[in-house]
């Protein structure tokens, strides 16, 4: 099968910083994301999952290499002062290039 | 009734027994835990019944009645902020963001705190009007835009992201989840009036007592979770977290009797007044001045005002109101 | 009472008030939502408590009167897509497979607008036969193994895949989680009678208005979230959306009373086949026929018809029935 | 009413019916399932209702007519493991540390058992003693603690390592989520008294019964998923699951007697001597004696001893208890 | 520690596709699979998840190389014309690589 | 963007198991984790996401190189043997390398 290599963006952050996050994946080109309702334990201290507005989300994003690096870019800018947050980067190839 | 007598009842009550379980079991490190879902479900379902129940009551009491002290409780809420905000920055010595955001959830409110109020009041037989949801539905918002504005005015780099986060900040404390839930639940109850109350009451009326005292065991491990964070706190956030309440609850009641209302009435204004937000609050908080430190906010609200209302506070105000009240 | 008591009467009912209010949720971004497992909760609850009910009709009633309007009412789900399908691929230029999707989704039912049909004859004190939930239980199914068929016959490229996955829709239509979990209530009522009925009442029957309230609320939010696909399905699906159910309830209602059923078993007959499935329908078809567009299919019986009804349907439906009836 | 009415009555229940259901959609593999906060969220209910209800009636009755059956029940929870581990041992050869945990899980009790007895008692209007729920309380940990020694004494590795997780199961068995709920529930109760019980009334009571009822569906689930594994566990478990706790049943029956309870109230001992833990006593094997099959004790209690106790144990108990009573 | 280099696949599709992602699983060979409720959005619109039956889910698999292959050509083939779905690859390194 | 190279370890194990795993990884010395939900198939039987004693986890963990070896050491020799369990490791490049 013929794959085509791509980055994988995970964000894992506070859920208040939801739709901000959502916001800036559009402004920087992804054409989808999912996310996951997690629990976590970090620097600002032990996110449960049980009151909505306190919880914790992990996005996943595909990106073209460059796209990829301009989102954090961003990230690194904009959000990590703002939000409890840490983001990562790996490499995977997708079927159907296009989509991403 | 001698205000211990009315203390103890509360005391005693299964609603503030379970809130007390909650904390136990968060102090004890137990595996107990609410599924946010869970959560999620039992908030929804108080927030649409005491909003529905109140809507009703609009409907019967008529707008008349209910305009007077909706403006007043509005004011208060929005007030609060500006006598707060200094005391915490020059009193407290906290940073101006901090200073700010701490205001913005005292001049907010409480739903739980109203509700296990209102719960109160119907233990002891104390008639209220059950209008006074539209309060807690005006109160909510105002503040946190005040609280928002010090603080952005404080911190001073105004300019275009700025804008953008006082707008984040102004929908979110309108269109939230709990106040639209609330409001529109409010106006539902208004246009359905006693009809539309008859064919509900089996599910919103009667085990709403039971779902509280559920409920309450739930916000007692979440308040719990956050003990361990008194000791960051200091004593100022620790002796403010119950003074300002108090004096808080006192104006409210006042507040109520001059605006006309009954003793029940004021006393849930006085119950308003005094508490804090930690649900509508942190969130708009959180988005337009992120660098308000968490720990001071939601502690204060979450694990010193409100447990110190659960149990003390509502007795508290309603014997203000008795002794004010002829 | 007039036709527009009655109307009124619905409009202002707290289930359709609420519906509205997710609607207004949906329409203007608020970041209300239920979580899956409330939603889930509220299904099994509102499908278990119906179709118990229906059972312990049935016991009570004999299966003697049951059978005939049951059979009728299946037929009847069978042979709407006869005549939708035809409509829509001719009438509306439809792709044969989007054209027997939608014409399966039509003859299907929606268990939530039959529930809010039986709650509002309640609210107009209009009594009705129980039992009607057998005919629920029984006209989910037919039409979509009709439309599936009529969609694979038109593709034509019939084959093994073709075989396996009529049998997965065929599976899906028959042993579903809602038609397994109404059925099997039924049954459940059916052997319990009045007796196991007095044990779970307070908790089937009591709170059941209220429930279906709350419930209506969200599902005002899912209808919403579809409002902006509308103008994506051109106005002949519009169109289709109100005018078929409408023909169908008159149908329903006339074939209701040909088999002997009650003013209200009538007009609950007339809601059925007027009525559009969204639960069950789109699983089979997504497996079945997964060509077919589910925004044309969704957005018709979500959207459109399933507010129509609720606002609107149910009350005329009624109208119809006492019109027919002497 | 003789012993065969008293079956009818039961298996023709709400509860046990519904429990027949959810067997029935694990085996024909239909996609019904409840998510997991709806579990929890009815667990919840059904722990803090039932240790809710006898915390109240101990209020009532005073701990002088408590503490002696508790002190019974404790005991025979303890002890039996001590004849069910070589009987499993020596009659069943099975490996040491599978009898140590088995025994464990028959020493233990399972509350979901306790709660359809306390249905089916009402439904056949049989009275008993409301504070029965403490011995519940009492009977989950002893057993597993006693299950835990023998199984580490037969493997005898012992060290370090092995205390630590002898404390793990130890701190599973005494604050693990169903216990605390349940004990602290019926703490909660017993401070109130009447007067709380008067205002959580028509939440904790009046939906009760109807709440199980639908719990059972999703334990029948539960259960029916397991059925598969009967094959894995031979004829010694199959016959251990059905004839042990028949003995421990008329053992507690006895006890009940001996100690003063009334009809009812033995019978509930009886039925938690009977009953196997599926909750508790597996989260602390798991964690305690992982070496130990969980096929066997979860099989062995989930898929035997559960559905036959809840079918016919229960009213097997209550003829016994008519029998030995005068 | 020992570790050994394996595939992952890591699959987001609509709940609908569920019974028929694992049974595929099951054909090509893997001896298990992780499932995850999500949210997402794509070229299909938003998948919020509330209602069961229109959710999404992810699934993850982790494979020998070839198996791998062999799923990846199934998933292009059968699968991505019925579905809405994305696929993609990444390298990893399990213990125990006899489970596999 | 500067980003830095790190492991990602993942755990899928058997919810019994959870508070084992969050001690070892503060024992070894990780400053985080994230944790999901999860359904799953594998050796052991199939593991529904309904009761939450019988269900599944995954947990996910950033790390640098040698502490992630230490993990993976630590659980292949301690809790295999005693837990459903599965893990496995990628590379990943984060986002401000101090965090971890
Ligand atoms: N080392 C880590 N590995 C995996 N997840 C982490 C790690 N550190 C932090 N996280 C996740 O990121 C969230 C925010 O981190 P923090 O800002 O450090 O509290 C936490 O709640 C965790 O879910
Ligand atoms: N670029 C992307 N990154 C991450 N997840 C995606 C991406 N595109 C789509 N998805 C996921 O795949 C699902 C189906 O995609 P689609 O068919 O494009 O609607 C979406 O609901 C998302 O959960
Ligand atoms: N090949 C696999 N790919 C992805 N997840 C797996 C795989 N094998 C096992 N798992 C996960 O690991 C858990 C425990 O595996 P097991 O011990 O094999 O039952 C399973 O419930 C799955 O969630
Ligand atoms: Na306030
Ligand atoms: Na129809
Ligand atoms: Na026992």
């Amino acid at each position: 099968m013929n794959t085509h290599p791509m980055k994988l963006v995970t964000i894992v952050c506070e859920a208040h910083a939801r739709d901000a996050v959502t916001r800036l994946l559009r402004e920087v080109g992804a054409h989808g994301w999912t996310l996951f309702p997690v629990e976590g334990d970090g620097s600002q201290g032990r996110r449960l999952a049980d009151i909505p507005e306190y919880a914790n989300i992990q996005v996943e994003v595909i990106l073209k290499p460059e796209v990829a690096e301009r989102l954090l870019e961003r990230l690194g800018g904009d959000f990590f002062p703002r939000y409890a947050m840490i983001a990562f980067e790996s490499d995977v190839r997708v079927l159907r290039a296009g989509k991403f | 009734m001698t205000f211990f007598d009315a203390l103890a009842a509360n005391l005693l009550s299964p609603a503030v027994l379970f809130f007390v379980l909650g904390l136990v079991a968060a102090l004890t490190k137990s595996d107990l835990k609410f599924p946010e879902a869970l959560y999620a479900g039992l908030t929804i379902y108080l927030l649409v019944a005491i909003g529905f129940k109140g809507g009703v009551a609009i409907n019967e009491a008529g707008l008349g009645k209910v305009w007077l002290p909706s403006l007043a409780a509005m004011a208060l809420g929005a007030l609060i902020p500006l006598w707060t905000y200094p005391l915490l920055r020059f009193g407290g010595k906290f940073a101006a963001v901090d200073a700010a955001a701490i205001a913005a959830h005292y001049g907010s409110v409480s739903a739980v705190t109203f509700i296990a109020a209102t719960n109160y009041l119907k233990a002891v037989d104390q008639p209220y009007e059950n209008y006074a949801t539209a309060f807690l539905a005006v109160m909510e918002s105002p503040a946190i835009l005040v609280g928002v504005v010090l603080g952005k005015l404080a911190t001073s780099k105004r300019g275009a992201s700025d804008m953008t986060s006082l707008k984040a900040a102004m929908h979110e404390a309108l269109f939230g989840r709990s106040i639209f839930l609330l409001v529109g639940a409010l106006v539902v109850g208004a246009l359905c009036g006693k009809r539309g109350m008859d064919k509900v009451e089996p599910f919103f009326v009667a085990p709403f007592q039971g779902v509280l005292a559920l409920f309450l065991l739930e916000m007692g491990l979440v308040a719990g979770r956050r003990l361990g964070d008194l000791r960051k706190v200091g004593p100022f956030l620790l002796a403010f977290g119950i003074v300002m309440p108090l004096l808080h609850g006192c104006l409210g009641v006042w507040l109520g009797q001059l605006t006309g209302l009954g003793l029940g009435g004021a006393t849930l204004l006085g119950v308003l007044a005094s508490s804090a937000s930690y649900i509508a609050a942190p969130a708009a908080i959180r988005m337009s001045l992120p660098d308000a430190n968490p720990t001071y906010y939601l502690t204060a609200s979450l694990a010193i005002t409100f447990p110190f209302n659960i149990a003390l506070g509502i007795p508290a105000y309603l014997a203000v109101a008795r002794w004010l009240y002829p």
